[in-house]
C-alpha cells in the first residue's frame, strides 16, 4: 500500500465557543475514492474547508505526502495540489471555460495573461477526461448544468490537484448525468488522483467509494471499507439509529379522492401540450432528467413561468395561473427546489419565514395575532427545531430550513403542493420526517406533487409517477414501477445506452 | 441538458457606439439646419476637451465598478490633484516630475484609503468614499480661499493646449490611459481577477484570488486616474483649483458614463472602450446642445432622461438573455 | 510614475513636431500680497492693500455719464482708443457665460438679453454659452466661440485665475475681450467692468455693524462658500474693518447658500452666546433666514446686513430692521452690450469700466421695495427701462 | 416548533446584532454627553423642542430612505424632490392664504407620483435604482430651475410656514412644542407602524431576498415601488417642514439625499436590503443633525466640519463591521 495523499490528525475546530469539529482523523491513499457521509451538522462542509485551506484548524494537522501543512488560504491549498469542486458551483456565467478554468492562476508569458497558452491547456485538459466536445472559448452561463459541473472539474484538475475534493457532486445533476460523473471520477482515480467524496446519497457512495467515512456531531465515528458495510450500518452509524423503513406508506388504493386539478394542453417555452390530472390524497411523483421539464411544470402550475397555452382547473373550477399570488390563491403552494436562492430569506427570523406567505397573500392590520399563532402552531407540528423563533433562519439546518418553508404554506391552507426536490441536501433524519409530511399531508386530503432526482424516493413515495422528456408527459407509470421503468421513459430509448 | 450551441464568451462592443453615431448624425442635421457647423475645429477641440477631463476620471472608475465597488471621493481627489500639481509646479518647468509624481502619490494614497476601508473595514463604498470625500472637502475647505499655485510652462503647452490636428494632446492621454486599462482588464491577471471579483466574489476567493488585493489596487489605480485628471485639468487652468472637481460633478458623472458605457453597476461585466464611448456621447451631447444655445438646464433634464433610457435599454437585453 | 514620463514625453514629442497650439504666449501673473489680521482669524491671501485701498476710494468718488442711467456711468474714467476695432455692423456679439446657476446671475443675464433686443439693429446675432459653472467647460466654451466667427467676445469668467489663459488666447485672436463682473489676471481685454467690487461691499456693511454694535460686541460673520473670489475679497475687507472697531468676531460659518442650514446655525449661537450683537454676510441669499432665525427666537433682530433682494429689503422693512445693503448691482449685465458696441464703433471705453455701487440704507429703502417683483429679484436690476419688463423678471 | 440545544451562537449578548439600534444609541448619548457639556441647557426643554423641531426634516427623509434601502434600493432623488417642491410650492401659493392646504395636497400628490416613477423605472424597466433616482435628480434640478427661469417665483404664506416654523406655545413642562416636532412624532409612529405592517415586513423580505419574496406570493415590484413612494411621500412632508422653516431657496434640499442615506446606514441599516429599523435610521439622523449642533456649540471652524462629518461616519460603520466580522 502506498503512502496517503493526505492525512488528518486529530482535527479540531470551534466557531464562538462552539466546537464543530473535534479529533478527526483521515487520510486518502492515491487513487481512492473516500467518501464522507453524516447527517447535515455533522463537520462535513468545514471539515472540507479545513482541507481545502478556507478554514485553518485549531488543533491537529493537516498532511499532504507526509508533510505537515498549514495553508494560509484556499489559494494556498490550491498550490498545495488540492481541489475542490464544490456544491453550489463556483463559476462566473460572464466568463469563457478557459477563462473560468485558470482564474486564479492565470498562465503568464512576461507578465501578460498568456490567453491561447488558457486556451489549449483547457481544451487538452477537456479532452483528457473525454469531454473534447466542450469549446474552451464558450461562455460558461450558457452551458447545462452538468457542463457547468464538468468545467468545475476541469479547474480543480488544472491546479494539478492531486486531491480533489467532491462535495454533494450530483445534487444539480440528473440520473444519467450522475453516470457520466461516476465515469469521470473512474478516470481521475486511475491517474492516481485521490478523490475525498462528500454525499448525502448513499448509492453513489457504495458505486464509487473504497473506503467510507462517517462523522456525527463534529467527530469520526468510524471509517469502513464499502465493500464490508451496507447502507443500513451506514445510516445507523450517522443518525445512531437504524431507520425503520426509508418510505411511508402509501395511500388506500380503493379510496381515490376527488380530483383536484385538471392541466389540459398546457405549454409554454418549454412545456408542449401537457395533459394531468391530479386527485386529492395522492402523491403524484415526477420523474424525468434535469431539464425535461419538471422544473417548469412545477413553475408553470405556480405561475412562476406561467403556461401559455391550455387549461387549468383547479376543483372544478376554471384558473388563470399567471403568477404566484394567482397560483396561492388557487390553493396551491410550492417548495421549491433552490431553498437558499429562492425558498428563505436567510437574513430573516424563522417566524418571518413562515409568516412570509400569508402577509404576502392576505395582508391584514387586524387579527394578526391569531394568523402568528395559527404558524406558531405549523412551525411545531411539522418539528422545526431552532433556538428559538426569532433565530435567523440561515443558521438553521436544511432539513428545518425546508420544514419553515413548509410551514409556510401549510398556513395558507392549501389544496395543492408542489415539492420540487424536497429532500435536496437535507440529511437522512430530516429527510425521512419530510417524507412523513408529504405522506401525512396527501392523507389528509392535499393533492401533491412531486418531483425528485432521486428514483428510489420517487419510487418510493408515489402513488402514481409522470415521466417528464423534452417538454412533454412522455408516460405514465402506477406505483410499483421499477427504477428501470423510469429511466427507459426519461431517456425515451432503451436504457441499455447508459 | 442545453443543445444550444455554447457562444463564445461575450466581448462585443456596446451599443454606445450605435447611440454616439446616431447622436452625432442628428445633431449634425439639427445644427446645419439651425445655420451652425457642429463639426468645426475649434467645436471638436472643445468637445475632446472636455471628453478628455472626464473620460480619465471615468475610465479609472470603470476599474472599480467592474470590480463591484465605486468611488464617489474622485471629484475631490481631482480638486485635491489640481492643487498639489500647481503648488508644487509653482510655475516652474523644473518641478514638473516632481510635481506629477507627488500627486500621483498621493491620489494612491487617497485611493489606498479608500480601498483599505472598503475591504479590511468592509465599509460599503458609497458611504466609504462619500465619506473620504468629505474628509477631503474639509481639508480643500480649510485649506485653500481659491485658486492657488502655478501649472508650469511646459506642462501648460503640452498637456493643456497642445494639439494634433484636431485632437488635443490630453485627449491622446486619455486614448493611451483606456487602452492601458482595456490591456490591464483583458491581459494581465490582475485584470482577470477584478473581472472576477466583481462578478462572484465567493467564487473568486475560492479560487484562489486574493480579493482584498484585487480591490485596494483597483481603487488606487482609479484615484491614479482622477489624479492624471487633476494634473490635466491644471494643465488647463494654469492653477490649481479647490473647487473644480466639484463644480464639475465629476463623481456622479464619471458613474454616468460608465454605466452609459455598458458597464454594469453591479460588477463583473463592461469594459473601458464603452466608457469612452458614453463619455463621447456626454460631450458629443454637450457641444449639439451648445451650438444651439439650449438653457442648459433643459440640457440636463435630456442628460437625466438618457442615462436612465440607456440603462433602460441594457437592462432590457439582459432581461431577454436571462429569460428562461 | 511611469505616466508621468509618459506625459512627458509626449508633450516632448510634439514639441519637437511643432504642431499647432491654442497656448498663449504671454505667461499669467500676479500673485497677491496679504496683510496679517486679528480676531478674525489670518488675512485671505486674496487681500491686496492697494486694489483695497482704491476700492474704498471709489465708494466716496462720483460717477460721469448719464443720469438715472448707472450701467453707463464710470466712476473715475481712465480711456483707452478703441479704433482698431472699429467694424461697420450689424454685428455678432459672443458671450461665455460662468454659469446662470443662481438668481443673481439669472436676474442679470435677463437684462443683458433685454440690452441686446433693444439694440436689435445693431446686433445681428447673439450667441450666449453657458459654462455650468464649471472652469473647465468655460476654457472649451471660450475656445470653442473662437471659431464662430465673433466680432466682440464678452466673457464672465467663472474663476479669475484659471479662466485667465483662455482669455488671453482668445485676445490673441485680435477680436475686442470685454470681461466683466469677475476679472483676469491681464491686461489684454479692452476693458473689464464691474461695479466698485467686493472691497467695497464687505467694507460698507461691516463699518456699518460695527458702527451700530459696541467695541467688544459679538459678531456672527455668515458665509456662502470658501474659495470664491468674489466673496473672498468681501470677507477680507469686513476682517480689517472689524479689527479696526475691536469688535468680537466670535463665529465664521459657512452656510452653503443653504436657508435650513443657516437659521441652524444662527440659533445656535444664539443659544451659545446668549446674544449675538450684530450679523455680517457675505451675500443676501440667506440674510432673510439669519434674520428669521432671531425672529422665530423671540429675540429682536441685531444689526444685520442683506443684499438688494426683494425677500431682505420687504423684512427690512416690514420688521424695522436696522439693516444695511450694500449691492454688486446686477444692471452691470447691460454693460458690456454697450460697451461692446462703442469698441466695435471705434470709440473709447474706460477701462477699467467701473460702475456705481449704491448701497440701500433706511433712508432710500423705500425706494426700491417693491411689492410686485418676486422675492429673489434684485432692486439693482436697472432694467425698468428695458422691453419685457415687468413681466420677463417675474 | 422546538428550542434545540447547542447549534447556536452562545455569545449572542456579546455580539450586537446586526441591524440592532444599539450602536447608534451609544454613539448618540456620547455626542450628547459633549454637547451637554459644553451647553449645559441644551437638554432643556425649550432648546430641546426647537432642536428636534428643526431636526424634523432630515428625521423624515431618513425615515423614507429607510424603506427604500431596506428593500435593496437607493433614492438619491430626495434632495432634489425636496428642492423642486418648495419652489413648486413657492410659485403655486404666491403668497395667496387661500391656496395653502390644496397646494399642500398637490405636494404630497407630486412626491408620490416621482417615488411611482423611480419606482416603476426601477421595478418594471430594471434599471438600477442608484441611475433611476440620479437620473429624476438631474430631471428635478433641471426642470425646476427650467420651469422657474433659475429664480425661484412666488411666496410661501405664513399658513404654509407654520408647519415648519411655528410651535404651540405655552404647553405645560415643556414650553414651546414646535408643529414640526409634532408632524415628525404622527409620521414616525406611521413609520414605525408601516414597517410592523405586513407591508413592512415583507419589504424586509423583499430586500432580503426578492427571489423567495416574489415565490411567497410578495409582488417586489409593487412592494419596491410602494418604498419609494414612501419616500416621495416623506420627501413631501420634509418638503413642507423644510419651506416652512426657512422659506423659499434652491438650496432646500441640496445634500440631503447624502444626509439621508448615511443617517440610515449610521442607524445600522445595511445597504443593499433587508436589515435594519426604521427607529436607528431615524436614530441615526438624529444623531448626525446632533453632531452638526454639537460642532456649531464648540466653534468647529466651518470648513473643518466636513472633516469631522467624514471621520464620524468612518468611524461609527467602520468599527462595528470590523468588530463583527471578526473571525
Amino acid at each position: 500500500m502506498s503512502d496517503p495523499l493526505l492525512a488528518l490528525r486529530g482535527i479540531g475546530k470551534s466557531f464562538l465557543g462552539v466546537r464543530v469539529l473535534e479529533g478527526v482523523d483521515l487520510d486518502v491513499l492515491p487513487g481512492e475514492v473516500h467518501a464522507i457521509v453524516g447527517e447535515n451538522g455533522a463537520g462535513k462542509s468545514t471539515l472540507m474547508k479545513v482541507v481545502s485551506g478556507v478554514y485553518r484548524p485549531d488543533e491537529g494537522a493537516v498532511e499532504l505526502a507526509g508533510v505537515p501543512r498549514t495553508f494560509s488560504g484556499p489559494r494556498d491549498a490550491q498550490r498545495a495540489g488540492i481541489g475542490i469542486v464544490h456544491q453550489e458551483f463556483n463559476l462566473l456565467p460572464e466568463r469563457s471555460v478557459a477563462e473560468n478554468v485558470y482564474l486564479g492562476h492565470e498562465p503568464v508569458r512576461r507578465g501578460l495573461v498568456d490567453r491561447k497558452a488558457m486556451l489549449v491547456r483547457t481544451a487538452a485538459l477537456l479532452a483528457s477526461i473525454g469531454e473534447s466536445s466542450l469549446p474552451p472559448g464558450a461562455c460558461v452561463g450558457r452551458l447545462g448544468v452538468a457542463r457547468q459541473q464538468v468545467v468545475e472539474i476541469v479547474k480543480a484538475l488544472a491546479l494539478d490537484a492531486r486531491l480533489l475534493i467532491m462535495d454533494e457532486p450530483t445534487a444539480a445533476l440528473a440520473d444519467h448525468e450522475v453516470e457520466q460523473l461516476y465515469a469521470l471520477v473512474r478516470r481521475l482515480q486511475r491517474q492516481g488522483i485521490g478523490v475525498l467524496y462528500v454525499s448525502h446519497r448513499l448509492r453513489e457512495v457504495f458505486d464509487l467509494a473504497g473506503r467510507i467515512t462517517v462523522l456525527k456531531d463534529g467527530r469520526r465515528v468510524v471509517t469502513v471499507d464499502a465493500a464490508d458495510t451496507s447502507a443500513g450500518q451506514l445510516v445507523r452509524h450517522m443518525v445512531g439509529r437504524e431507520l425503520s423503513g426509508y418510505y411511508p406508506g402509501r395511500a388506500e388504493r380503493d379510496d381515490p379522492g376527488p380530483v383536484r386539478l385538471v392541466v389540459r394542453g398546457g405549454g409554454n417555452r418549454k412545456l408542449r401540450g401537457v395533459d394531468l390530472r391530479l386527485r386529492a390524497g395522492e402523491v403524484l411523483g415526477v420523474g424525468g432528467l434535469r431539464g425535461s421539464g419538471r422544473s417548469a411544470l412545477a413553475r408553470a402550475l405556480f405561475g412562476a413561468a406561467p403556461f401559455t397555452t391550455g387549461q387549468v382547473t383547479v376543483d372544478g373550477a376554471p384558473v388563470r395561473l399567471r403568477s404566484p399570488r394567482a397560483a396561492m390563491r388557487a390553493g396551491i403552494a410550492y417548495v421549491t427546489e433552490d431553498r437558499k436562492g429562492e425558498g428563505i430569506v436567510g437574513g430573516r427570523s424563522v417566524l418571518d419565514n413562515a409568516l412570509l406567505a400569508g402577509r404576502a397573500i392576505r395582508p391584514a392590520w387586524f387579527g394578526r395575532g391569531a394568523r402568528t399563532a395559527r404558524v406558531r402552531e405549523l412551525l411545531a407540528a411539522v418539528d422545526v427545531r431552532a433556538a428559538g423563533e426569532d433565530q435567523e433562519i440561515r443558521f438553521l439546518s436544511g432539513g428545518n430550513q425546508q420544514k419553515v418553508v413548509l410551514a409556510r404554506w401549510l398556513a395558507l391552507g392549501p389544496g395543492v403542493l408542489l415539492f420540487d426536490e424536497p429532500t435536496r441536501g437535507i440529511d437522512v433524519g430530516a429527510k425521512s420526517a419530510i417524507h412523513d409530511l408529504v405522506r401525512r399531508l396527501a392523507r389528509d386530503g392535499a393533492a401533491v406533487l412531486m418531483i425528485s432526482s432521486e428514483l428510489p424516493e420517487l419510487l418510493g413515495m408515489s402513488d402514481r409517477i409522470i415521466v417528464m422528456r423534452d417538454g412533454r408527459i412522455a408516460g405514465e407509470l402506477p406505483a410499483g414501477a421499477t427504477e428501470e421503468d423510469v429511466l427507459t421513459l426519461a431517456l425515451g430509448a432503451v436504457p441499455a445506452a447508459a | 441538458m442545453s443543445t444550444a450551441l455554447p457562444l463564445p464568451a461575450g466581448r462585443t462592443a456596446p451599443g454606445v457606439f450605435v447611440a454616439l453615431a446616431l447622436t452625432l448624425a442628428a445633431g449634425w442635421l439639427i445644427v446645419t439646419i439651425d445655420g451652425g457647423r457642429l463639426f468645426s475645429q475649434p467645436t471638436i477641440v472643445s468637445l475632446l476637451h472636455v471628453a478628455a477631463g472626464l473620460g480619465l476620471v471615468a475610465v479609472g472608475q470603470t476599474l472599480v465598478i467592474i470590480g463591484g465597488s465605486l468611488d464617489l471621493s474622485v471629484a475631490y481627489v481631482i480638486s485635491l490633484s489640481t492643487l498639489v500639481t500647481a503648488q508644487t509646479m509653482a510655475g516652474s518647468d523644473g518641478a514638473l516630475l516632481p510635481a506629477v509624481s507627488l500627486t500621483l502619490a498621493v491620489s494612491a494614497a487617497i485611493g489606498f484609503l479608500n480601498g483599505l476601508l472598503v475591504t479590511k473595514a468592509r465599509v460599503n463604498a458609497f458611504i466609504a468614499t462619500v465619506g473620504v470625500g468629505l474628509l477631503l472637502k474639509g481639508f480643500l475647505d480649510s485649506g485653500y480661499d481659491g485658486p492657488a499655485g502655478e501649472t508650469a510652462p511646459a506642462l501648460v503647452r503640452s498637456l493643456g493646449y497642445q494639439r494634433v490636428g484636431p485632437v488635443p494632446v490630453s485627449f491622446l492621454l486619455l486614448l493611451a490611459v483606456a487602452g492601458a486599462a482595456w490591456f490591464v482588464l483583458a491581459r494581465t491577471r490582475f485584470g482577470h481577477h477584478l473581472i472576477a471579483v466583481g462578478g462572484d466574489p465567493e467564487v473568486a476567493r475560492l479560487s484562489g484570488v486574493r480579493n482584498d488585493r484585487v480591490l485596494v489596487t483597483a481603487h488606487v489605480l482609479c484615484a491614479l486616474c482622477a489624479g492624471l485628471a487633476g494634473i490635466y485639468l491644471a494643465s488647463r487652468l494654469g492653477s490649481g483649483a479647490p473647487r473644480v472637481g466639484t463644480e464639475g460633478l465629476y463623481d456622479l458623472e464619471s458613474v454616468a458614463a460608465v454605466v452609459l458605457g455598458g458597464t454594469a453597476l453591479a460588477g463583473g461585466r463592461g469594459g473601458v472602450a464603452g466608457t469612452i464611448g458614453g463619455v463621447l456621447l456626454l460631450a458629443s451631447i454637450d457641444a449639439i446642445f451648445n451650438q444651439l444655445d439650449v438653457d442648459a438646464f433643459f440640457k440636463q433634464v435630456i442628460r437625466g432622461v438618457i442615462i436612465v433610457a440607456a440603462v433602460a435599454v441594457y437592462a432590457r437585453r439582459t432581461l431577454r438573455k436571462a429569460a428562461f | 510614475m511611469r505616466s508621468s514620463i509618459a506625459v512627458a514625453a509626449i508633450g516632448a514629442l510634439l514639441a519637437l513636431a511643432g504642431c499647432a497650439t491654442d497656448e498663449p504666449t504671454t505667461a499669467a501673473s500676479g500673485s497677491a500680497s496679504g496683510t496679517p489680521g486679528s480676531g478674525t482669524g489670518e488675512q485671505s491671501k486674496f487681500f491686496v492693500r492697494a486694489e483695497y485701498d482704491k476700492e474704498l476710494a471709489l465708494l466716496d468718488a462720483t460717477a460721469t455719464g448719464p443720469a438715472g442711467k448707472p450701467w453707463e456711468q464710470v466712476l473715475n474714467p481712465a480711456m483707452v482708443e478703441t479704433a482698431k476695432f472699429k467694424k461697420p455692423g450689424p454685428h455678432k456679439v459672443c458671450f461665455s457665460n460662468a454659469g446662470l446657476n443662481n438668481p443673481w446671475r439669472q436676474v442679470g443675464f435677463k437684462a443683458m438679453q433685454a440690452e441686446v433686443d433693444t439694440q436689435q439693429s445693431r446686433i445681428r446675432e447673439f450667441v450666449h454659452v453657458d459654462a455650468e459653472g464649471k472652469d473647465q467647460k468655460q476654457i472649451a466654451d471660450i475656445n470653442d466661440l473662437l471659431g464662430k466667427g465673433c466680432d466682440a467676445l464678452i466673457v464672465s469668467p467663472n474663476t479669475t485665475a484659471t479662466l485667465t489663459p483662455a482669455v488671453e488666447a482668445a485676445c490673441q485672436k485680435g477680436l475686442p475681450v470685454i470681461v466683466f463682473d469677475r476679472g483676469v489676471d491681464s491686461a489684454c481685454p479692452v476693458t473689464f467692468i464691474n461695479p466698485i467690487g467686493g472691497y467695497g461691499f464687505g467694507h460698507v456693511a461691516a463699518e456699518f455693524i460695527s458702527q451700530k454694535v459696541k467695541t467688544g460686541g459679538k459678531v456672527l460673520a455668515l458665509r456662502i462658500l470658501p474659495g470664491v473670489d468674489v466673496l473672498e475679497t468681501r470677507w477680507s475687507a469686513a476682517k480689517v474693518a472689524f479689527d479696526k472697531a475691536g469688535v468680537d468676531v466670535v463665529g465664521v460659518e459657512f452656510t452653503d447658500g443653504d436657508p435650513a442650514k443657516t437659521k441652524k446655525i444662527v440659533n445656535d449661537y444664539i443659544q451659545r452666546y446668549g446674544t449675538i450683537d450684530g450679523v455680517w454676510m457675505d451675500a443676501g441669499a440667506v440674510a432673510v433666514a439669519a434674520a428669521e432665525a432671531f425672529l422665530d427666537a423671540g429675540r429682536p433682530v441685531p444689526p444685520i446686513n442683506g443684499e438688494d433682494q426683494l425677500d431682505f429689503l420687504r423684512l427690512w422693512r416690514d420688521n424695522k430692521l436696522t439693516a444695511i445693503a450694500p449691492t454688486y448691482p446686477t444692471y452691470q449685465w447691460r454693460t458690456p452690450i454697450i460697451a461692446a458696441l462703442r469698441i466695435l464703433d471705434g470709440e473709447p471705453v474706460s477701462s477699467p469700466w467701473k460702475l456705481p455701487q449704491p448701497t440701500i440704507t433706511q433712508e432710500n429703502l423705500e425706494g426700491y421695495v417693491d411689492p410686485d417683483m418676486p422675492p429673489l429679484h434684485y432692486a439693482m436690476c436697472g432694467c425698468a427701462d428695458l422691453p419685457g419688463y415687468p413681466q420677463r423678471w417675474k | 416548533m422546538r428550542i434545540a440545544e447547542g447549534r447556536r451562537p452562545p455569545a449572542r449578548i456579546l455580539r450586537s446584532r446586526p441591524g440592532g439600534v444599539v450602536p447608534i444609541l451609544v454613539i448618540l448619548a456620547a455626542l450628547l454627553v459633549l454637547l451637554t457639556i459644553r451647553q449645559p441647557d441644551f437638554l432643556a426643554p425649550p432648546s430641546l423642542m426647537s432642536f428636534l423641531g428643526r431636526s424634523a426634516p432630515i428625521i423624515l427623509l431618513a425615515a423614507g430612505q429607510y424603506f427604500v434601502i431596506v428593500s435593496g434600493e437607493f433614492d438619491l432623488s430626495v434632495g432634489s424632490l425636496v428642492t423642486a417642491q418648495v419652489v413648486v410650492a413657492a410659485r403655486l401659493i404666491d403668497s395667496e392664504p387661500s391656496r395653502t392646504w390644496p397646494v399642500i395636497g398637490l405636494l404630497l400628490a407630486f412626491g408620490a407620483a416621482v417615488g411611482l416613477v423611480n419606482g416603476l423605472v426601477t421595478t418594471r424597466l430594471g434599471v438600477p435604482s442608484f441611475i433611476t433616482t440620479l437620473g429624476m435628480f438631474l430631471i428635478l434640478v433641471g426642470a425646476v430651475y427650467l420651469w422657474s427661469d433659475g429664480a425661484p417665483k412666488g411666496g410661501l404664506t405664513e399658513e404654509f410656514r407654520r408647519f415648519g416654523r411655528r410651535a404651540f406655545e405655552d404647553v405645560p413642562l415643556v414650553g414651546r412644542v414646535p408643529y414640526a416636532l409634532l408632524v415628525l412624532l404622527a409620521v414616525a409612529g406611521l413609520a414605525v407602524l408601516l414597517t410592523r405592517s405586513d407591508f413592512g415586513r415583507n419589504l424586509l423580505a423583499v430586500g432580503g431576498n426578492p427571489r423567495t419574496a416574489e415565490l411567497s406570493g410578495v409582488r417586489v415590484w409593487r412592494a419596491k415601488t410602494m418604498a419609494f413612494v414612501v419616500s416621495g411621500l416623506a420627501a413631501a412632508v420634509a418638503a413642507i417642514l423644510i419651506g416652512g422653516y426657512s422659506g423659499v431657496s434652491f438650496q432646500a434640499g441640496a445634500g440631503l439625499e447624502f444626509g439621508a442615506i448615511t443617517a440610515v446606514v449610521l442607524g445600522g441599516v445595511a445597504l443593499g436590503g433587508g436589515r435594519g429599523s426604521v427607529a436607528g435610521a431615524m436614530l441615526g439622523a438624529l444623531t448626525l443633525e446632533t453632531l452638526f449642533a454639537l460642532m456649531n456649540f464648540y466653534g468647529v471652524s466651518g470648513a473643518l466640519k466636513s472633516t469631522a462629518q467624514g471621520a464620524i461616519i468612518l468611524l461609527a460603520v467602520a468599527v462595528p463591521s470590523v468588530r463583527s466580522s471578526s473571525r
